[in-house]
């Protein structure tokens, strides 16, 4: 006998119940097989509306819920919890995304919105009725964590989570810990010594016993999931095997060569600002006229974002090699000291004499390199005019990139890289730190620039988000995977290989099977499968026809 | 009450019409006019581009004689009012300026301390007079007549040395036309400059700065602009013809009055005695209508 | 004058009512010019005259740079430095200098077309310095003093 | 292990209450208004992606309410603590309700029979709300409360309307304000922070000219949840307003306001509602009045460059100097130079918008205090240390998250959440192994 199926439509306020005639989909709901109940809610996201779920479920003995309202992707796992609650098992609830899908982009024809919805709905109830309870397998968590680069975010990321009793492993590329914190001098907005911030974490480090760090070295391999990631490291030369539950990525970035800009690399007296800093660190400069021109290399059609630190970084040696015999000029377009300590930095730098004029993107400044100094010039929208400067020093403010190898530890890693070459993090407002991937997370400018204090917070932002599944122990994975029907199965291994997560392996039998933890249900394996021998859960092919069918049935 | 009077270079020079209206009115509202004897220029008009001492000189020179007479300093001139505020403040922060001036003013028997209260127009009608005396006063109210209010840039900044009124958003010269039985409308720009102090360096600016004044009051179709600033009125009265010229609109009438004349019609004082006669802009069918009232 | 921490928002000459109307006049710029040492460029140009002191700059200025006062600042040091500036300042200066007003009390036109002077309106005397001499003596030295 | 006490419940409060609840650690979460949600609540959308503000926010909140480890104070101050990291003792006072939070089921009769009528703060100002209220539709909890200022029981000793309609009898007018005591082991601070009132930049005309609008006003405007649904009707008549402006640094970057500093988020919510007005209406003009662009942030840049090339977002950089109003049709005049060029212009639009300095809120002086914790010069908490202790205030086991310590933006709040709740489990782990 047919399960007995609960529709609840969302008015979601007015973005869907000004356009959709919600009562008609309410009514129309009712008629279609199987359904033993139907409301509308004007929040079903509000606590009283998921109130009213778990009521009905009760009152009309429910087995199947449906909702329609807006997007899976924010709100099903609420919705699956309430069902749980009122004990319907959460893969026997299905969603109707009758707002994204239907009433925002069908706004100026509220009738055909409402046929559309009335679809959406049908399709819905259809699939539920064949929706099967899924239990989800729970897997033990490795309390311990890799952490691959040794720069300030990884460094403090490891600290925290040594902090919360868990065992670490940094894996880093160079022969000493400390990443680009170890390239500055000096850092702004104080102008401290690099190295009063730098040694004491790399003490701390290296002194904790809970903390062990693999220079010279890099990851070779990565296999598994949450809780249970198999990690090899190629340390110094000889192969490393461990297991971790958690990964954490802190591999940072690396500073633009600026190669052809602005006549670098062809004139001694055009650096950049690490070089500036270099000079400023070993004596003093004696250049009497100096020039920086920001964004060398940033905000352009090459590189379209903005670097974040370089402004502050340009106005720290600004106010270092400032003097009352010298005349220091920062060529800017927006100059980028953003929150309270920038912009009292600003204010700084301006008051010890450092002039500022701005430049324009589309007229950047020409360099004319003569003997008695270099040619700069540009027109200046700060005094209207045209303008030339003759620098005896010009220093180049370029921008962040992400590091070399950041794509082949992508792919090992199977996360994503925005269209900049940095880390993507799973979303880009509540979940900055987060992979899409469970146990994987993301800090310091391996993510985006971003100055130390920011990248420490992110740090130990990750040593939380690490840190959860790991003091918890144990984790549960979606139950929406795959299975092998062994008796259809003729071992040829084509899942094997297009699985993107190494999810599936051949087993003693030389048959295919799904390793349930690491699936992440994106039925690639069942599409490809020459036999039909693949079932995904949750997306059987009869749940599919159904729907299907539904969308081509006329009411 | 009883306040040492400084009409001011410009007021007692040409703009006589003005302190006729003012003496005329203030014995009326009970305000006794002390004559300050040997009072100077303000000295902002030529010294402030050429000599700070000498500018702080003169204003705390004029000050020093209300200080003597124990007396508010009542001044008809914006400009007057913050050149003795700018000076005030200024000798406040610098004791050696201050010390300079005074061993010069003991040698025309005066002494500055800076104890002398500085009144502006709106100071002495508005605040310390109040609602209650000025409408006390009105036996022929203004009723029906809707007149622009012009502060004038130096009554009312820079705010950080105090004003007699808001720096943007200025209202007693507002109250003080209602007061009279007349409404004062808002409109666009209130809160400009006449110009005038441009009338030696480019005389076509100053037409143009105050002909957009003028073109937005009689845009608006209201019976007249009013200010208190001899300054102002110079170039919104007195040169209205040649800016209707220079800004091509030869039906530019607009009606231009001191406040203290529009109040003392309002007072029933006759015509002659509030210096109406010298206004240049086209006021008779204001006054015909007062008249008529 | 604080003219180095100049933002160059562009709010002082955005109702500025000479900006709008004189080629060249333009407070931020000369805030900007003060700031890259170029006061000289500024008071040969004679731009610095055309201000009408109507003090929307120094009033609205986010900084409180005030160009206006760093006009006055610029117009002195012109003036002391011999630069070519509109005769009116001397006009002005010499008149109250010696006679300790702006200008003397004169017969003012009626619109009826007749002239009337204070005694014609029943005013009292205009104010002058009781001793000019001493006025005009105490000018002179703080003038000296200060150059 | 002891509890943690999380004050403030904006999406920073939130995600540090979460982050400690799901590893286990008990949570208080102490919240000033009647719901929790924030600011971000009442933002309509967030830019890249566009996701509808309160629609990516409401399930964290219902998160937060239905997670066993997370207690809710709401209409609660914290007035006391004592003691050090790993034993602090703290006083929560519960402001009464007048509403019984077991029996109401936020059904909304009660405000939708009772009488008087208030400015909604949710709304900004713009819509109203009633003497009992919902604070807004996705509210947690949802529950009823009384603003016993404006309640006609409370101030005239008449009405009772909410009493007699309220199906589940909860209207409760006798109800006390209530003291919680708890010993925690860290406090994290998540107080946000509030927006400056540019009715004082007279020359701008906010308060006198009715189609001056502050930022966070226009998200309520634009937003489909709003007074208007969304519809861009301007306050003056209501005619709806295709030619824009927004204005920068409104307070910020100020020296005369107190607030000389740039407040990081601007420029790019400037160009998010921008191009929400272009998403209304493409054929808009919509004008971003700047000093300089602050594209400082991942993607930030990349929007920008949308906004500018797919969009038409017209961006001028100056700071205009005055706003004028048409007396009769209410039109507005920008003056303002065009800085670029050297230009002055004038500009005529229906609505002006002004985005205004991020200030500390009014309540962190006083917290600061019970705290113990130092704030800076302009009352925002201060940090230990900026580079190596960004999220530590100058007192062990009270840390710092989100706007509460400076501007910040939601995804930067987020991480520090994050962070906070790391520092606080380091500091149970300690007390742990003390044990």
């Amino acid at each position: 006998m047919a399960p007995r199926i609960g529709v609840f439509v969302c008015r979601c306020g007015i973005n869907i119940g000004a356009y959709v005639d919600v009562p008609k989909v309410v009514e129309y709901a009712k008629t279609l097989p199987g359904v033993a109940y139907a409301e509308e809610n004007m929040y079903t996201c509000s606590s009283d509306g998921l109130n009213k779920i778990k009521e009905a479920i009760k009152k009309h003995s429910l087995e199947r819920v449906v909702v329609a309202s807006c997007t899976p992707r924010t709100h099903e796992p609420l919705f699956q919890a309430t069902c749980e609650e009122a004990g319907v098992n959460k893969y026997l609830f299905e969603m109707a995304n009758i707002r994204d899908q239907c009433s925002w982009v069908h706004m100026k024809e509220p009738e055909k919105a409402t046929e559309k919805a009335k679809d959406l709905v049908r399709m819905a109830v259809a699939k539920a009725a064949l929706l099967e309870p899924g239990e989800e397998p729970e897997i033990d968590v490795n309390p311990s964590t890799l952490v691959i680069g040794g720069g300030v975010a990884g460094m403090r990321a490891a600290l925290s989570l040594a902090e919360q009793g868990f065992t670490v492993t940094i894996v880093e590329k160079q022969k000493q810990l400390g990443g680009m914190l170890r390239t500055f001098d000096t850092l702004f907005p104080f102008n401290q010594k690099a190295s009063e911030v730098l040694e004491p974490l790399v003490k701390q480090v290296t002194t904790n016993p809970r903390i062990r760090v693999l220079t010279e070295s890099k990851v070779s391999s990565v296999y598994g999931f949450i809780g249970n990631f198999d990690i090899g490291v190629d340390a110094a030369g000889k192969e490393e095997k461990f297991n971790v539950g958690t990964i954490i990525v802190a591999v940072g970035a690396e500073a633009l060569e600026p190669k052809g800009l602005y006549h670098y690399g062809e004139d001694p007296r055009i650096v950049t600002q690490a070089q500036l800093e270099e000079i400023v660190k070993v004596g003093r400069v004696d250049a009497k006229k100096i020039v920086m021109i920001q964004c060398a290399g940033a905000r352009s059609e090459e590189r379209p974002y903005c670097s974040r630190i370089c402004c502050n970084e340009a106005l720290k040696n600004a106010l270092n090699v400032a003097a009352p015999s010298k005349e220091v000029y920062i060529l800017y377009r927006d100059l980028q000291t953003y929150g309270i300590q920038y912009s009292k930095l600003e204010q700084e730098t301006k008051r010890k004499g450092v002039r500022f004029l701005k430049y324009q993107a589309e007229k950047p400044p020409k360099i004319t390199p003569e003997t008695d100094g270099l040619n700069v010039s540009f027109y200046s929208p700060t005094v209207n005019e045209e303008m030339t400067l003759k620098a005896d020093l010009l220093v180049l403010s370029t921008p962040l990139v992400p590091v070399t190898d950041a794509k082949e530890l992508s792919q090992m890693l199977k996360v994503p890289l925005d269209s900049n070459g940095f880390f993507m993090e799973a979303h880009v407002k509540l979940r900055p730190i987060d992979f899409a991937t469970d146990g994987i997370f993301v800090c310091g400018t391996a993510h985006s620039p971003k100055d130390i204090g920011e990248s420490v917070a992110q740090a130990l932002g990750v040593a939380s988000r690490a840190g959860i599944p790991m003091a918890k122990k144990r984790v549960r994975t979606a139950a929406i995977m795959s299975q092998v029907d062994q008796t259809r199965c003729s071992g040829c291994g084509t899942c094997i290989d297009v699985c993107p997560y190494n999810a599936l392996r051949k087993n003693e039998k030389g048959l295919a099977e799904t390793i349930a933890a690491v699936c992440k249900g994106c039925g690639v394996c069942g599409a490809t499968c020459p036999e039909k021998a693949i079932t995904m859960h949750h997306f059987t092919d009869e749940q599919i026809q159904a729907q299907g069918l539904a969308a081509l049935e006329e009411d | 009450m009883k306040v040492a009077f400084f009409p001011g270079c410009t007021a007692q020079a040409d703009q006589i019409g003005y302190e006729a209206s003012v003496r005329a009115i203030m014995p009326k509202l009970g305000v006794e006019l002390a004559e300050m004897e040997g009072a100077a220029c303000c000295g902002y008009p030529p010294y402030s581009s050429v000599s700070e001492a000498a500018w702080f000189y003169s204003s705390a020179r004029d000050m020093a004689i209300a200080e003597g007479m124990g007396l508010p300093l009542f001044t008809l001139c914006n400009g007057c009012h913050l050149s003795f505020t700018e000076t005030k403040h200024a000798l406040a922060k610098d004791s050696v300026l201050k010390a300079k001036i005074n061993e010069k003013l003991t040698r025309e028997g005066l002494h500055y301390e800076g104890k002398a209260e500085l009144l502006h127009v709106f100071e002495l009608l508005h605040d310390k007079l109040g609602k209650e005396k000025i409408a006390a006063a009105v036996i022929k109210p203004l009723t029906g007549f809707r007149f622009g209010a012009h502060p004038g840039c130096h009554s009312i900044r820079p705010s950080s040395l105090g004003r007699p009124d808001d720096s943007e958003n200025p209202h007693k010269l507002d109250d003080l036309i209602n007061w009279t039985g007349a409404q004062a409308v808002e409109y666009p720009g209130k809160v400009d400059c006449c110009g005038s102090s441009l009338a030696s360096v480019s005389g076509k600016t100053v037409m143009e700065i105050a002909g957009d004044k003028l073109k937005t009051v009689k845009g608006l179709a209201l019976d007249g602009l009013v200010t208190t600033c001899p300054f102002c009125f110079k170039v919104y009265d007195n040169r209205q013809r040649a800016i209707a010229a220079a800004v091509g609109d030869r039906t530019l009438e607009v009606p231009v009055f001191y406040y203290t004349q529009l109040l003392g019609l309002a007072m029933g004082i006759g015509q002659e005695r509030l210096g109406l006669e010298l206004n240049q802009s086209p006021v008779d069918p204001v006054l015909a209508r007062i008249g008529g009232a | 004058m604080n003219a180095e921490v100049c933002d160059q928002c562009g709010k002082c000459p955005s109702a500025c009512p000479v900006t709008a109307r004189i080629e060249g006049f333009n407070p931020r710029q000369i805030i900007a010019k003060v700031s890259l040492g170029k006061e000289e460029e500024l008071m040969k140009s004679g731009v610095i005259w055309t201000c009408t002191s109507c003090l929307k700059c120094r009033e609205r200025c986010p900084e409180e740079i005030s160009p206006y006062d760093v006009i006055l600042e610029l117009r002195r040091e012109a003036i002391s430095e011999g630069f070519e500036h509109p005769a009116s300042y001397d006009e002005a200066e010499k008149a109250v200098t010696e006679t300790g007003v702006v200008q003397q009390p004169q017969p003012v036109r009626t619109r009826s077309r007749d002239r009337k002077d204070r005694v014609a309106l029943g005013l009292p005397p205009a104010q002058k310095p009781k001793d000019q001499a001493k006025y005009t003596q105490a000018i002179k030295e703080l003038k000296e003093a200060a150059d | 292990m002891k509890p943690v006490l999380v004050i403030g419940g904006g999406i920073a409060g939130i995600q540090a209450s979460l982050d400690l609840a799901d590893r286990g650690t008990k949570v208080h979460l102490v919240e000033r208004t009647p719901s929790i949600g924030g600011v971000m609540a009442q933002l309509d959308k967030t830019f890249p992606t566009m996701d509808c503000s309160i629609c990516i926010l409401a399930p964290k909140m219902i998160e937060c309410y239905r997670h066993l480890n997370i207690t809710i104070h709401t209409q609660s101050e914290v007035v006391g603590l004592e003691g050090v990291v790993g034993d602090f003792n703290v006083k929560i006072l519960e402001h009464p309700r007048s509403v019984d939070s077991a029996k109401c089921t936020g059904c909304g009769l009660c405000s939708e029979k009772c009488p008087v009528k208030k400015p909604s703060d949710f709304q900004a100002g713009l819509g109203q709300r009633k003497a009992i209220y919902l604070a807004f539709p996705q509210a947690v909890p949802l529950l009823a409360t009384i603003d016993r200022e404006a309640c006609l029981w409370f101030t005239k000793g008449i009405c009772k309307t909410c009493e007699k309609v309220c199906p589940a009898k909860a209207v409760d007018y006798e109800q006390k304000e209530n003291t919680v005591e708890l010993n925690v082991s860290s406090v994290i601070a998540a107080t946000g922070f509030e927006q400056y009132n540019p009715k004082d930049i007279g020359e701008y005309g906010y308060g006198r000219y009715k189609n001056v609008l502050t930022a966070l006003e226009f998200e309520r405007l634009v937003c489909a949840s709003g007074p208007t649904g969304g519809l861009l009707n301007r306050p003056s008549d209501g005619k709806v307003s295709h030619n824009i402006a927004f204005i920068q640094c409104v307070g910020s970057r100020t020296q005369t306001t107190g607030y000389p500093y740039c407040s990081a988020s601007c420029c790019m919510y400037a160009t998010k509602e921008a191009v929400l007005i272009k998403e209304h209406e493409p054929s808009s003009h919509v004008t971003i009045f700047y000093m300089d662009l602050r594209t400082f942030g991942k993607g930030f840049q990349g929007f920008v460059d949308r906004a500018q090339s797919y969009w038409g977002v017209k961006y001028i950089r100056g700071r205009p100097g005055e706003i004028r109003e048409d007396p009769s049709t209410k039109d507005l005049t920008i003056l303002y130079e065009n800085t670029e060029i050297g230009k002055v212009e004038k500009m005529e639009v229906d609505l002006v918008v002004l985005c205004t300095a991020a200030i500390p809120h009014r309540e962190n002086r006083k917290l600061g205090g019970v705290l113990g914790v130092e704030l800076d010069e302009f009352g925002f908490f201060a940090d230990k240390n900026m580079l190596t202790a960004p999220v530590e205030s100058s007192k062990p086991g009270i840390y710092v998250c989100g706007s509460c310590h400076g501007p910040r933006d939601i995804p930067e709040s987020v991480a520090e959440a994050s962070a906070t709740a790391a520092k606080a489990a380091e500091d149970a782990a300690r007390a742990e192994v003390k044990q």
